[in-house]
């Protein structure tokens, strides 16, 4: 079975969670403590959802230099998959793995609901089974989930392909910028999830691994997570396709 | 006697500026066999505070029914627990934080939420869900505004980070709650039941090990003065500091104390509350029947020059105390490590059965340092269970129906449907009042899916439902406190909000496992209002008798008065259910356009005490509603059965608002219009509006509607299919004697209806709360 | 009228927790720091306010500050003046 | 080795959004103020730092300053010094 890293800082709250998200997308699903210099063999690895060091100064900017961020950095660089939902988005964003901030929610209120998003790029490793673009519904549950960049990356962004999920309403239609509901924090562009110029490095604000049971209300996010799985797979079986497009 | 005083007041005797009564000091006095000194009658301050002790409502709670299937632990300790089976066991209790959360909102609730959080994993179990049971004066006023947004922030910056998921709880407006705001928080955890820990300090040797944030001067005074003190007195130098918060070290702390439990670590863990050190000691001392040595230099401080008594009963907040085996210190310290928790041997167990404190420091051996001094020596079972009792003295008030009627009419009497009014107005302004509202604007700012576990949570309304992980199970939970039949009646007040929780929780299928309340009463020296909550306990505990459910555990806050008055009694209900199939869990959500809706139960006359009454007025001579608890008990036996054998779509009960509100409420959740012939026995009013417990509004297949009425006959319940859900208006004909008045009085000459499209319904339920608030921002999301 | 800059510098009272800067010192380990103590957090607010003089101007700013700004149960603030 | 107090100001740069800025200016209406404008609201950090002399106190808080109190895509910071 193909093993994902899950890291774990002090103030993660998600990470029981994705690891169980992860082991229904059929992952060997680890733990690894933020003090820990290895990734223990981690095909690819997630950072999860929570308040890292109680999300103190600024959202994952105290996370950013936990030792087993080095790791993830270097692992990155190298062509490894990583994927950091909501909290763990901030930490890659802080530590400049994906483009852009992410600010407090314009509301200026924390936000618990479920939204819509839609995938822009089918073919990557994070949204390859997500099959036909078709609106996702899954929670938010964030304070600080307003996607920044300014005007020239954006738009660099979207020539790019970068752009991975935007908010979208219920029928597809894009969110529109601040005051649509549809978007809820407020985000340029409407802009959920991006992923870094190479491919390997991607964040989202929304918890796939919160709609991964029909039980649950929605399994919308299984499919992120079984791609993510799905691609690190292939990457162990081709180490030299690592991870690209 | 006051006028006897001289005009300048002499200094107030230390033991009555702390809150002692002479009594009270002639009872310490008889305990210790001698004077206290000061350090000694300022721990006895703070432990017998109502708050630690229940001075005066221990002989009340005695009267309660404790025992019941599964349960393995009661009223005493931290949190009650009542085993699941597959080993595993539920932990939950609920507490209020009404005083810090008058003082300061967003740090009284955070620290509320913190504290019971903590009375869960004290216990062994992972904390899984929050709910939170709010109270507030009028929605207009600033200071109102004030205190609901601060302490909406408090309860979701707490338990967000903490990522316990908040899942539901309650929010209601009512001017006596205006210098009064109450916060019950209730938590529930899940426990392997071999990891059941008990809050006690057994084994002479063992040492006292306490772990967490260091301890500052935060709350200095809080468990006499803020739980014992009304708020008429705005001195601020009589406000103690506030406590803050730190959710983030709450987090360490659960994962470390869970761990340390797991490891088989600690002998004992209680956490560190209302009197700090000293109840955390006492407590756990009196309960093993040993004593502890209290080395006072060894405690961290955040602060230098902290007196004895400030490190005593400080509360800082996020702090456990572990009683430790010397064998395992090196472990215990190093899963202390491991969390970046600080973590220091403060103490000895003795087999002496004193609390004693020294200053100067302790050898190896736990013996004082030659040169060290003692400089208090109480003993623990005269702080907790030796406490004094005081047997307060109840009446009820000279005129019953005195009791104010919760709320100013907002509307003229002559606009109730009986004379003339058109009933959908009449519930689209229920609807779009702040006590009927959607609470959207609310419980969007908690994190109420966090754990991943959250099969319904606030947005489907109704009781929340949690799966347990790794089983086709079930936890339903969902709290209520019905202040305004209180008002009305104390007894059914708290015997109405036993019935309605418990029935909250049926409605899913679910079957009630025990209770935990919280009691927000009055002075209890003033013997009307302790009148009041001994007639609430005698509600509560017939109640929980007649559904034969035990009560797990509890809260007393007391003293819940201010110079504008006394809040209405609000006896705040919590219960927790088991579902042993998640996937056939019932909802109130309306299914599908062609079921037919059902309607068990029948209205009995009273308007007093309901929201109808709040808003239209009542007549003066009316009362409020009966309750059967014998038909209750068979309602909820039949909706469980109901469930379990699949019958039913959806199932709601008839509670705030009346028959009008559930139906429209099974309807907006569902987007789903309805058509129904309603049988008006009295009045359209108290058919349509009144709050008269023991009735469900359910929804079945046609195919199953003769089982359904087979099934609640057998039951003995009134039962009627009343019309079928669909199209995109709320219809309600009403049929029979009781309804002709109010057509012709109106000069209608078709029969008389209820009509009007849900959307604009909808309109109004979604508004409504933002907008009651002044939250224009939110106003607007309102709009989707 | 004329228009004057100032500073709300706000910060959590002596003796009241302050979680933050207890975080931030925690951290300063993984960046290789140390020496480093009494770290405080805070909030700072700048604001241009337009008045008559420079004493009306600051009156309001220390209204805003008192009122708005600051909670004084738990925080103290401090008003400084800003080059426009 | 000598102590030295700094304080690290941190603001949004000019053009990023400030939601709780505007929001200040929101609410200014209801308290009855008029006439201010330009609010930005920001954070401030003071700590103490051990070190030989100044510069290399003040060296360590600028490295702070970049690094963990400021994301310099979106905030810019100033270092002041305080008296002890
Ligand atoms: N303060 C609150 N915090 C979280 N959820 C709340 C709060 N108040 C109400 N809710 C949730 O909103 C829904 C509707 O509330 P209410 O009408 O009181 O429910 P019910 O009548 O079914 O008990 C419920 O799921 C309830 O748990
Ligand atoms: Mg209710």
């Amino acid at each position: 079975m193909t093993r994902i890293g899950v890291v774990v800082f002090p103030g993660s709250n998600c990470d029981l969670d994705t690891l169980r998200g992860l082991e229904l997308a059929g992952a060997e699903a680890v733990p690894l403590w933020h003090e820990q210099g290895s990734l223990e063999g981690s095909a690819a690895v997630v950072l999860p959802g929570g308040f890292a060091y109680g999300d103190y100064l600024r959202a994952g900017v105290i996370a950013r230099f936990s030792p087993v961020m080095r790791a993830v950095s270097a692992f990155a660089a190298e062509g490894g998959l990583v994927l950091g939902i909501c909290n763990g988005f901030q930490v890659i964003a802080e530590a400049g793995l994906v483009p852009g901030a992410l600010l407090r929610n314009r509301g200026l209120r924390f936000l618990g609901r479920d939204v819509w998003i839609s995938a822009e790029q089918l073919d990557t490793p994070f949204t390859s089974l997500v099959g036909d673009g078709r609106p996702l519904r899954m929670p938010i549950a964030h304070g600080e989930g307003c996607y920044f960049a300014d005007d020239a990356t954006l738009d660099q962004l979207e020539r790019d392909g970068q752009v991975l999920f935007r908010y979208v309403h219920a029928d597809g239609t894009p969110a529109g910028a601040e005051g649509d509901p549809a978007n809820p924090n407020g985000s340029l562009r409407a802009i959920a999830g991006v992923r870094n110029a190479r491919g390997n490095v991607a964040g989202l604000m929304p918890h796939p691994e919160r709609a991964s049971d029909r039980l649950l209300g929605s399994d919308d996010g299984l499919p992120i997570l079984r791609s993510l799985v799905d691609a690190a797979a292939r990457a162990e079986r081709e180490p030299a396709l690592a991870a690209v497009r | 006697m006051i006028a006897a005083e001289p005009p300048v007041a002499p200094a107030v005797p230390l033991h009555r500026a702390l809150g002692v009564t002479d009594e009270e000091l002639d009872a310490i006095r008889a305990r210790l066999g001698r004077n206290p000194n000061d350090l000694e009658l300022a721990m006895f301050s703070v432990m017998w505070s109502e708050h630690c002790s229940y001075k005066s409502s221990r002989p009340l709670l005695r009267t309660l029914p404790t025992r019941g299937e599964g349960v393995v632990a009661g009223p005493g300790e931290n949190a009650g627990v009542v085993s699941i089976g597959d080993g595993l066991a539920v932990a939950f209790k609920i507490e209020s934080h009404n005083h810090p959360s008058a003082v300061e909102p967003y740090q009284g609730a955070a620290t509320g939420v913190g504290g019971i959080l903590r009375d869960i994993f004290t216990m062994g179990a992972r904390p899984i869900a929050v709910l939170d049971a709010l109270r507030f004066g009028d929605p207009s006023d600033a200071r109102t505004r004030h205190l609901v947004d601060g302490v909406i922030r408090g309860v979701g910056g707490y338990g967000n980070c903490v990522g316990v998921p908040t899942v539901g709880g309650e929010l209601v407006f009512d001017p006596s709650y205006a210098d009064n705001p109450l916060v019950n928080v209730m938590a529930i955890g899940l426990l392997d039941e071999r990891h059941l820990t008990r809050a006690a300090a057994p084994g002479p040797g063992n040492l006292a090990v306490l772990f967490g944030s260091a301890t500052g001067r935060d709350g200095i005074g809080g468990a006499s003065v803020l739980a014992s003190a009304t708020f008429a007195d705005d001195d601020p130098s009589k406000r103690p500091s506030v406590q803050v918060g730190d959710p983030f070290a709450e987090k360490l702390l659960i994962e470390a104390s869970l761990e340390l439990i797991q490891a088989g670590l600690v002998e004992g863990l209680q956490d560190l509350g209302a009197a700090g050190i000293t109840c955390a000691t006492s407590e756990t001392a009196d309960r093993a029947g040993t004593g502890i040595r209290v080395d006072l230099d060894a405690v961290p401080r955040r602060e230098p020059g902290m007196a004895p008594f400030e490190v005593m009963i400080s509360e800082s907040q996020e702090r456990m105390l572990a009683i430790v085996r010397p064998d395992r210190l090196d472990a215990v310290a190093a899963v202390c490590a491991k969390w970046n928790l600080p973590c220091a041997v403060i103490g000895v167990v003795t087999g002496d059965g004193d609390i004693t404190v020294i200053e100067g420091g302790l050898d190896a051996d736990g013996q004082p340092r030659p040169g060290a001094r003692e400089i208090a020596r109480v003993p623990a079972a005269a702080l907790t269970s030796d406490a004094i009792v005081h047997d307060r003295l109840a009446a009820p008030p000279e005129r019953r129906r005195l009791a104010p009627a919760p709320g100013a009419p907002l509307a003229a009497s002559d606009q109730l449907p009986e004379r003339g009014m058109d009933p959908g107005a009449v519930l689209q302004a229920l609807l779009g009042s702040a006590n009927l509202a959607s609470r959207r604007a609310v419980f969007e700012q908690y994190d109420s899916t966090v754990q991943a576990a959250t099969a319904a949570g606030p947005t489907s309304g109704g009781a929340a439902i949690i799966r347990v992980i790794g089983t086709r199970k079930a936890l339903v939970a969902a709290t209520d406190g019905n202040a305004g039949m209180s008002a009305a009646d104390p007894w059914l007040g708290a015997a109405m909000s036993v019935a309605e929780a418990t029935r909250n929780v049926s409605i899913t299928g679910a079957r009630p496992l025990g209770v935990t309340n919280c009691l927000n009463y009055g002075d209890p020296t003033k013997p009307d209002a302790f009148w009041q909550l001994s007639e609430a306990v005698r509600g509560l505990g017939d109640a929980c008798r007649a559904l034969g459910l035990p009560v797990t555990g509890g809260n007393v806050s007391l003293f819940n008065e201010s110079a504008r008055g006394r809040i209405a009694p609000t006896p705040q209900i919590g219960v927790v259910g088991l579902l042993e199939d998640v996937s056939k869990a019932l909802r109130p959500a309306f299914r599908a356009s062609g079921d037919a809706i059902l309607l068990v139960g029948e209205a009995g006359p009273g308007l007093e005490g309901s929201e109808y009454a709040r808003i239209a007025g009542v007549a003066p001579e009316d009362g409020p509603p009966a309750l059967d608890l014998a038909l209750e008990r068979q309602l909820q036996a039949f909706v469980r059965e109901a469930a379990e054998r699949g019958l039913l779509e959806s199932a709601q009960d008839v509670s705030s608002g009346g028959f009008a509100t559930a139906l429209a409420e099974c309807s907006m959740w569902a987007g789903l219009g309805a058509h129904v012939r309603l049988h008006v026995s009295s009045s359209p009013a108290v058919d349509l509006f009144g709050e008269s417990p023991s009735r469900l509004v359910v929804s079945a297949t046609p195919r199953h509607v003769p089982a359904v009425e087979l099934l609640a006959r057998q039951h003995g319940l009134p039962v009627e299919a009343i019309g079928s859900v669909g199209g995109d208006r709320l219809v309600v004909e009403l049929a029979g004697a009781g309804a002709t008045g109010a057509a012709e009085e109106r000069g209608s000459r078709v029969a008389d209806s209820l009509d009007i499209p849900l959307a604009d319904l909808q309109r109004a339920w979604q508004h409504g709360l933002p907008r009651a608030l002044g939250w224009t921002e939110l106003e607007q999301e309102g709009a989707r | 009228m004329s228009s004057f800059r100032f500073a709300v510098n706000v910060a959590p009272k002596p003796g009241i927790l302050d979680p933050q800067g207890r975080a931030v010192e925690g951290s300063l380990g993984h960046l290789g720091v140390s020496g480093v103590s009494a770290v405080r957090v805070g909030r700072r607010v700048e604001l241009t306010v337009e008045a008559a003089g420079e004493e009306a101007a600051r009156a309001v700013v220390e209204r805003l500050a008192r009122e708005l700004f600051s909670n004084p149960l738990i925080e103290a603030f401090a008003v400084e003046r800003l080059d426009p």
